[in-house]
């Protein structure tokens, strides 16, 4: 258990070193997470949707996520791609102790450029769709601390299930397409419920359905936390 | 971790193994037995089979049929066998954008192993290069660089792929040092090669994968 | 080859409930409210209750798989995945069909019609997954993982559409529910009877399918070891 | 000149028969932008915004456009992602010619498909987002010719664009990390002007407006085509 | 597009060629001349910098300080040069999704030359694998199929890193014969190599490339 633990914070480690010596991964995700913000973000914000200030909590939280959602499957690709170059996931999967343990290694270690990703990607969105103004023009405050709670839980809920994914399709071709394709109708409960969450954080701050929402994506976490590393070691193995 | 099995008297055991990858039949009946301990090196033409051989002893690769133990564990008992064997692959399999000293130490670490990366790096000729990326290494150097790995991690069964290729007369003579110094410290070792005279320096006993059957080769 | 008695009688036995199913149905008094539309139920429902039934079979098969790693499970997981995607398919089809003369509109983003076309993404991915993969103990493997996961997919978003109307009262999911329960007493039987039938109908196809892939593997094994003449055909 | 096209035709030649070879990469980027429809639908269109008919041509439009260009920028990654692998873009830009017509290959290489995904998504993301249905009830028909022209003029820019992208980010020094960053913006005029092109056909059919947002788009393609001809010899050569 | 500069008389000329790859300084002023048609076989350590003279005769980077030609043709002016070069780089440079015969079909194609793909293959011994994807392919036919390549394109100066490693005494022989059919076609041959007396034999001139300089090696 100890020597599980230890391997898994290694290709951590490992990984993070990697991430900020080349920061292509940093690029990618921010790349494709900015790609569905601008999008939506001029298709929404023209017309009728801007001159309307209860849709600008929904389509808000709307946008971020599915943009977070997709920079967490790109940055579980990158960190499945890197390994296979030159043969290096072979030699990773050689390494004695369970293979579980690095399903938690390459999450840990695709966690902190997403929380990056997200760090800047949240606020953008909100202002983007107009929710922080329609939240100042209520004469409330942006209930910052309960955003980034939020905001945690859900990348976290995504690179679990994305991490898992990307172990299954680096070996295969296409998988730059495959693998969100594959990922994200098991995260639809996680998008809903962070969606809910944002959108009744950002309509009426804290309320004891954000919470419901909350602890439902808490379970969320834990629950594919521990599926994936039961089942990651049958994805892998020769 | 266990070490390995005490009582194992073989390194490795095939019993009538098979092996198919995509369409083609690789391995036909292949069965072998190595006493623990014991040198062995693996002749084949281009395309034999002998890679293949060498990852299904490592567990990256389960046989399609017949059975086979390595320090007495079940090929099957992955976790046991990978707590055993270390592969040096072919291409290296190190991590372009890491240091060579990274690369060292993270295969420690994952081993759970001390080690004296400076040294080893200094022993293989790579202590000018000690913070270069494997990327940016020459095929030569990373060729060291992974035997640098094998010689640090001394498994009890170390299976080496290819060792003398890319490498010059310098770096051959390193490799058979560095193996022999592996074999003192009782480790078996199998090791795929075009250089029959240099390999069996280190790995006297000779075999020889063709139609994807193994024969035992008496020396000339 | 030998005759397979069981898969004969299956085949009959869910085609004979089809039958009558489709007598009763035709026969059947129209709905206050829908008209003669109303008969779609007895083919709307028992698909969608086939292609859940489908899908737990995949998650079902691909685990036994994993634990006990015989191929025949796996052959039954990939026949279920393909029957759920087909039936799958047939619910979105009739039900768009249904929903254009009742809702007026072929599509709403109704949390029930949308979580069954995420379904359809799940097991599309599954069967893509497979066609991916050349080398069937891989594929067997890697395939029952994300079977496994789809499966647990299910449930979930069944819990997801209860949250989801806590939110929202969306007024399709009481149109649903009001045309199940006013209709009940006089189409029950009927609609069990339809039920009944498709879960044979599952049972035939899957091991039909089975059978087939079955087939088609030892073909494929006799051509690529039959050059050496000494494996016998790999059987699950 | 003749060389140059001979070459643009085979590297897109070869790019198709990988991606083509079992169209696992076809069926992947299509199976893709079904899954980015359904997401946004799922994230964007729950309570308020369902309800109200003037949304639909916008969503429509947002969601279209955020698969055609997600899809679009997986599509060039992969382009080049491939070719990284196991030193083959060294050997690439070895071969005799000029290197613009590597560039216009692998764009070559990377439209096909994607039109061949526009067309499934476009259709698709009009009825899911009940645009179509606004439209006819509106009494009018579905410019579908103007949408086509659109589409592709909208699929080339990005696919342009994202392409270069690509070649920027392949052989990255960490000291160039910011080029990307500058590189992203030129991605705006395109998402515009697809997207307020293809809301305003949804809104209120052909006008001079939409031609004129047409116009613009045919400028940036060309633009963009010429722009990246000239300069991925810069940005790939040692 | 012109096949050479007939009036050149020498395939590659470098006047004190410096250069720089991120913080190393790897060659220090190298002066070649090598007349057209002549075989060379380049010596050096690991890391000496024989892989990266390679790429700078191939237009692969440019030279920090000095100048070089080939076949008349200035480096800087790498149209030209890439024209008439051919560089079989050390792991194959081919595509792992491609087939064999689609590598070699390819390669031909942005050449804008024909040429007879499925004999080729059978000459490297790949007949059986011409549908196989590079990807599946062993070491050692991997470079058989690299060779084939270089076989294939003929240029008029043809780059060969390593082209021993990984083979079999077969392949070996075979790369000879190849490499000595194509010096016949009055190719100009470079051969980096770590078996000199397995390269002089196809490329006599010897040159020795050490601390970053180039010094012609007499055959004792
Ligand atoms: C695109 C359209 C539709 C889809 C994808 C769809 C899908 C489904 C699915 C998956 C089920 C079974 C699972 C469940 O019970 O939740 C179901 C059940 C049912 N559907 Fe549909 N449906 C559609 C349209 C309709 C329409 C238009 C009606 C009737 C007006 C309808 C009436 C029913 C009824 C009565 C049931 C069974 C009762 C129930 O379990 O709630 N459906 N549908
Ligand atoms: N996934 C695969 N699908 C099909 N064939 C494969 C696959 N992997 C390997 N092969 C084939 O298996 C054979 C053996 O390959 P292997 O790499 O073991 O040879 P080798 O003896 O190591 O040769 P070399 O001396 O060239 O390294 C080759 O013919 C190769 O093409
Ligand atoms: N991008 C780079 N940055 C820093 N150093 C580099 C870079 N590329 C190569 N080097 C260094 O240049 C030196 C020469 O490498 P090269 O590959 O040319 O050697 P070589 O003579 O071919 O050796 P081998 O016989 O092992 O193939 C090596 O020390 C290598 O580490
Ligand atoms: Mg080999
Ligand atoms: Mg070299």
């Amino acid at each position: 258990m100890k020597g599980a633990l230890r391997q898994a914070l290694t290709v951590a480690a490992k990984d993070l070193r990697v991430a900020g010596r080349t920061r292509d991964t940093l690029l990618a995700t921010a790349f494709f997470a900015g790609i569905v913000l601008l999008v939506l973000g001029f298709a929404l914000s023209g017309g009728v949707v801007s001159r309307d200030a209860r849709l600008s909590a929904p389509l808000a939280a709307g946008a971020i996520w599915t943009a977070l959602a997709l920079a967490a499957a790109v940055g579980a690709q990158r960190a499945f791609a890197q390994e296979q170059e030159a043969g290096a996931l072979e030699q990773l999967l050689a390494y004695p102790g369970p293979h579980g343990a690095l399903y938690l290694g390459k999450l840990l270690g695709v966690l902190p450029p997403l929380l990056l990703v997200a760090a800047v990607t949240v606020p953008t969105g909100l202002v983007l769709f107009g929710a922080s103004e329609a939240v100042t023009a209520a004469g409330r405050a942006l209930p910052w601390a309960a955003l980034a709670l939020t905001t945690t839980l859900g990348v976290l809920g995504f690179a679990a299930a994305t991490t898992f994914y990307g172990s299954i399709t680096v070996n295969l071709r296409a998988r730059e397409a495959l693998l969100p394709a594959l990922a994200f109708p098991i995260l639809v409960p996680a998008v809903l419920a962070t969606v809910q969450a944002t959108r009744l954080l950002l309509e009426g701050g804290w309320s004891p359905e954000v919470g419901t929402w909350l602890t439902f994506l808490t379970a969320f976490d834990l629950g594919t936390i521990i599926l994936a590393t039961l089942l990651f070691p049958a994805a892998v193995e020769g | 971790m266990k070490e390995s099995d005490p009582g194992a008297a073989f390194a490795v055991q095939l019993r009538d193994v098979w092996l198919r990858l995509g369409r083609e039949v690789i391995l036909r009946g292949v069965t072998l037995d190595v006493p623990a301990g014991q040198g062995v090196t693996l002749l084949g033409e281009n395309g034999a089979g002998k890679t293949t051989l060498l990852r299904l002893l490592s567990a990256g690769l389960r046989p399609t049929r017949g059975e086979g133990r390595v320090l007495g564990f079940d090929l099957r008992d992955s976790r046991a066998v990978r707590d055993a064997i270390h592969l040096m692959p072919v291409d290296g399999g190190l991590y372009p954008d890491l240091t060579a000293a990274e690369n060292l130490a993270f295969a420690l670490r994952m081993h759970a192993r001390a080690g004296d990366v400076p040294g080893t790096l200094r022993r293989v000729g790579l202590e000018g290069a000690a913070t270069r990326r494997a990327r940016f290494l020459s095929a030569g150097m990373r060729k060291r660089l992974a035997l640098a790995r094998a010689h640090l991690l001394a498994r009890p069964v170390t299976l080496v792929d290819e060792p003398f290729a890319n490498l010059d007369d310098a770096g051959r003579a390193l490799v058979q040092e560095l193996l022999l110094e592996l074999r003192g410290q009782g480790c078996s070792l199998l090791i795929a090669a075009h250089e029959p005279a240099l390999a069996q320096v280190v790995a006297p006993r000779t075999l020889r994968l063709a139609g994807g059957l193994l024969r035992e080769e008496v020396p000339a | 080859m030998k005759r397979d008695v069981t898969t004969t009688v299956l085949g009959a036995a869910s085609l004979l409930g089809l039958a009558v199913v489709l007598g009763l149905s035709l026969t059947s008094p129209l709905d206050v409210n829908q008209g003669s539309l109303v008969r779609l139920m007895f083919v709307h429902v028992p698909e969608a209750w086939l292609s859940y039934l489908a899908y737990g079979g995949t998650g079902l098969f691909g685990l036994l798989y994993l634990i006990q790693r015989r191929r025949h499970w796996d052959r039954l997981a990939m026949a279920s995945g393909e029957i759920g995607l087909l039936f799958t398919l047939a619910t979105i089809v009739g039900g768009m069909l249904w929903a254009k003369p009742t809702w007026g509109t072929y599509w709403v983003w109704d949390a029930r019609l949308t979580t069954t076309a995420l379904s359809l993404v799940v097991y599309g991915g599954y069967l893509l997954i497979r066609s991916l993969i050349d080398d069937p103990e891989r594929r067997a493997r890697v395939s029952a993982v994300v079977g496994i996961v789809g499966t647990l997919y299910v449930p979930v978003n069944y819990m997801a559409v209860e949250w989801w109307r806590g939110v929202h009262q969306t007024q399709t999911l009481k149109l649903l529910g009001g045309v199940r329960w006013d209709a009940a007493p006089i189409y029950l039987p009927t609609l069990l009877l339809s039920v009944a039938s498709f879960t044979l109908l599952y049972f035939f196809l899957l091991r039909l399918r089975g059978t087939l892939a079955a087939r088609e593997e030892a073909r494929e094994e006799r051509e690529l070891t039959g050059v050496t003449g000494r494996v016998e055909v790999a059987r699950g």
